[in-house]
């Protein structure tokens, strides 16, 4: 168990040290997350307004829509951060060298999903600033709403970095690893966009009560992709 | 001089002289299904410093993949260090005991030299001082520390791989044409390395089609050709028209 | 045996499967009859209804038995190393696939009259859906260029977790409609005896396919496993047949 | 009535399979080729 955090703290610290290097996410990936949000402007037109006869200003399809925009973009962007992950071992045979190493597989899983779940955090922070912005989102702001939606964040980006980096490891060694780790990780992937998307909801616009249990979904999602990777990463590293 | 007539290497490590750390018996190892190696045969001893050759795509980097715990056996049996390779745990106890140097070498683009061999020592869990005394005496020390590997040259790239590998301290070394893209004087520093650890009673394979002062430490050459090894009898190496081309 | 008969049967043909490819025929010929002639029309969907009779057996053998072959050969493959289950698994997720599609088709098809659209975001299509992507994925990871056995292996974790997920799927998709409207309009409807003899018919029918397809899908995976230990024999032979040449060359 | 939705449903259905079976069967027939004789045979 020792062993496995230690392991696991070591890659976590030098795949942030990468980062912290290389800012490929803060320089690319947090980027592109926010223009997936103006194309969603541009998609989506700001014009198109909701009839709602109780408030002063209609608001905007797009201020309406914003729980499910905001984690489509965090989405795509993960599907960035999970490839750059894996990038860095698929050069000069890092993962070779982990292995040669003797870290514990599980203790690399989650070390690389902890790393992206870091960078997601990052990323979703300047997401939903830059939502609030471009589609004025207005809200009643409250201290249970903003518990609710870090929670929100918190585990449905646990479970986007843990289903990642498991079907990353599933897909190593391949070169259509590009393409086929988003068809393996997209459709897992639907059930917590939904969730998540349904939990900010609530806390944005809707009762925070109902959201709650959207949170426990979401958390017991990423438990079990959490669980998934630690058992399944030694026959996955082992044998390549 | 004929390399099979050599005596052994002098060896420290006593209790291990008669014992055979590699054993490889009609081993089949499929590379995304074909058979890189069909039906190998070897035995290295402790002490020995083997030298592997063959042309291109004989099979030899497999064999040192296979023998570092890296790759799965198809057939056959083999056993390195005592570990058996045809189990999960003997590979990972196998990759952890040996040192392998392939054609990559293991090190973060993005991470500066010390960095790198910072991580990886502790991977490693290879002692600090070992390992800055191993930077230092390969020339990757000082300034070259601070440079991101990305932008070193292949030699000073295998350097550092190779200060890495040394802190490791491995009982058996597997090194894939560790020559390539060193300088004369990195050549010297290698052959140099070699034969202290083989002094010091490591256990060495090495693939090279380098011909010089290595040979004079090779106790043995066994030749690699489709997949299966020829032990070599009294051969010269480096005479015209040999094998290795 | 008839030459056409042995032609259907194909290279493989067994006393068992052949009684069992009969039955299937016989039992869908019966349901043809029974799911377009025989059974009555619907109050509200007319002869939409009749869509029913394959839609729904397509949906509970597609995605539980078939994934439920992989679910199970993935898990013993893994526990027992057994070449029987891994290619069992294989055969189930290609058959699933097959009858996802044809859920989604008829789904979509009974959708028009009933709901007036298509599609409709209903629980069950919208899970079937992602279901189908998922196994396509698994399909893709089946025909990775690795080591046969690290490629079973990792195949056999991913039918695993594909299997939760199908139920995490199908979970999540239906209470996400539930909290928005009431219950889907459509299946809940009045059925007279021979409607419900019908479905009953149509599972038992589609039943006997899959296990027909099954055991064919898997003997195929079968031949091809015996394909490739022979051409790694000859491979190997081959392999080492350079050593030998190139030997003959050096004694020169 | 809807029989406009109804048939080509069952069309697609049962076409599919014959497609399907018949590909399964070409399959075989070009697997079956490959392999001696005596390895063919097994478990019911």
């Amino acid at each position: 168990m020792f062993e496995l955090l230690r392991d696991a703290r070591m890659v976590l610290g030098k795949d942030l040290l990468i980062e912290r290097s290389s800012r490929v996410v803060t320089a690319q990936v947090v980027p592109f997350a926010v223009m997936i949000l103006i194309l969603f402007g541009f998609g989506i037109s700001p014009d198109l307004r909701i009839l709602d006869s109780t408030a002063t200003v209609a608001p905007s399809v797009l201020s309406r829509v914003t729980p499910g925009l905001l984690f489509l973009a965090v989405l795509f962007a993960s599907l960035l951060a999970i490839g750059r992950s894996f990038g860095v071992e698929a050069n000069d045979g890092t993962l070779d060298g982990l292995r040669m190493a003797g870290l514990d597989p599980a203790g690399i899983f989650l070390g690389k999903a902890g790393a992206v779940v870091v960078q997601l955090l990052g990323v979703s922070a300047v997401v939903t600033s830059g939502a609030f912005l471009f589609f004025s989102v207005r809200i009643e702001w409250s201290v249970a709403r903003a518990v609710l939606g870090v929670t929100t964040a918190g585990a449905a980006i646990t479970a986007i970095a843990a289903a990642g980096t498991l079907y990353s490891a599933l897909a190593a060694g391949q070169r259509e690893r590009e393409s086929l780790v988003p068809l393996l990780v997209i459709p897992v992937l639907a059930p917590v966009l939904l969730g998540a998307s349904q939990a900010t909801e609530a806390a944005l616009f809707g009762a925070v009560a109902d959201g709650w249990p959207w949170v426990a979904a979401l958390a017991a999602f990423a438990a079990l992709y959490v669980g998934a990777g630690i058992l399944s990463f030694e026959t996955l590293l082992e044998d390549m | 001089m004929t390399l099979d007539s050599r005596d052994p290497a002098p060896s420290a490590a006593g209790d291990l002289q008669d014992k055979e750390l590699v054993q490889l018996q009609g081993v089949v190892c499929l590379m995304g299904g074909f058979p890189a190696l069909a039906g190998l045969d070897l035995t290295v001893g402790s002490g020995e410093i083997v030298g592997l050759r063959g042309a291109n795509g004989a099979g030899k980097t497999t064999v040192l993949r296979l023998c570092a715990g890296l790759v799965t056996l198809s057939r056959g049996s083999g056993s390195v260090l005592g570990h058996d390779l045809g189990t999960r745990a003997g590979r990972r106890s196998t990759r952890k005991a040996v040192g392998l140097l392939g054609h990559d070498t293991s090190l973060y683009d993005d991470l500066t030299v010390e960095q790198n061999v910072r991580f990886w020592a502790r991977a490693n869990r290879a002692a600090e001082p070992d390992v800055l005394a191993a930077m230092d005496h390969l020339g990757v020390a000082g300034r070259v520390a601070t440079v991101k590997v990305a932008g070193l040259s292949a030699g000073q790239r295998r350097r550092t791989a190779l200060a890495i590998l040394v802190a490791r301290r491995p009982r058996l070394w597997l090194l894939d044409e560790p020559h390539a893209g060193l300088d004369h004087d990195g050549r010297n520093l290698l052959d140099q390395l070699l034969m202290d650890a083989a002094a010091a009673g490591a256990t060495i394979m090495v693939a090279t089609h380098d011909v010089g002062r290595i040979d004079d430490i090779l106790t043995r050459t066994v030749i690699v050709h489709g997949g299966t090894v020829h032990e070599h009898p009294i051969r010269p190496i480096g005479r015209p028209g040999g094998t290795d081309v | 045996m008839s030459s056409i008969a042995r032609k259907l049967a194909g290279p493989s043909s067994s006393r068992g499967t052949r009684i069992l490819g009969a039955l299937a025929l016989v039992s869908t010929v019966l349901l043809l009859l029974l799911g377009l002639i025989w059974s009555p029309r619907e109050v509200d969907q007319a002869d939409a209804v009749r869509l029913m009779y394959v839609h729904v057996p397509s949906a509970v053998v597609g995605l539980y038995f078939a994934f439920g072959v992989t679910l199970v050969g993935s898990i013993v493959y893994l526990r027992k190393q057994s070449d029987f289950w891994d290619l069992m698994a294989h055969a189930g997720a290609e058959i699933g696939v097959l009858f996802c599609a044809f859920v989604l088709v008829t789904g979509a098809l009974w959708g028009r009259p009933t709901w007036g659209v298509y599609w409709e975001w209903d629980p069950r299509i919208t899970s079937t859906t992602v279901t189908l992507v998922l196994y396509l994925g698994y399909l893709a990871v089946r025909r990775m260029d690795l080591d046969p056995v690290v490629r079973s292996r990792r195949a056999a974790i991913l039918g695993i977790i594909s299997f939760a997920n199908l139920l995490i799927v199908k979970q999540s998709v239906e209470w996400w409609r539930g909290l928005h409207q009431g219950s889907t309009v459509g299946i809940d409807t009045q059925m007279d005896g021979l409607m419900f003899f019908t479905l009953a018919w149509g599972v038992l029918t589609f039943t006997l396919i899959f296990a027909w397809l099954l055991m064919h899908r898997f003997r195929l995976a079968w031949y091809e496993h015996q394909a490739a230990a022979v051409s790694l024999d000859d491979a190997i032979a081959a392999r080492r047949g350079e050593h030998r040449s190139s030997l003959a060359g050096e004694a020169i | 009535m809807h029989w406009q939705y109804v048939i080509p449903g069952y069309v697609i259905v049962f076409a599919g399979l014959g497609v399907y079976t018949a590909s399964l069967m070409s399959r075989l027939r070009s697997a079956a080729r490959k392999i001696p004789e005596e390895k063919r045979a097994f478990l019911e």
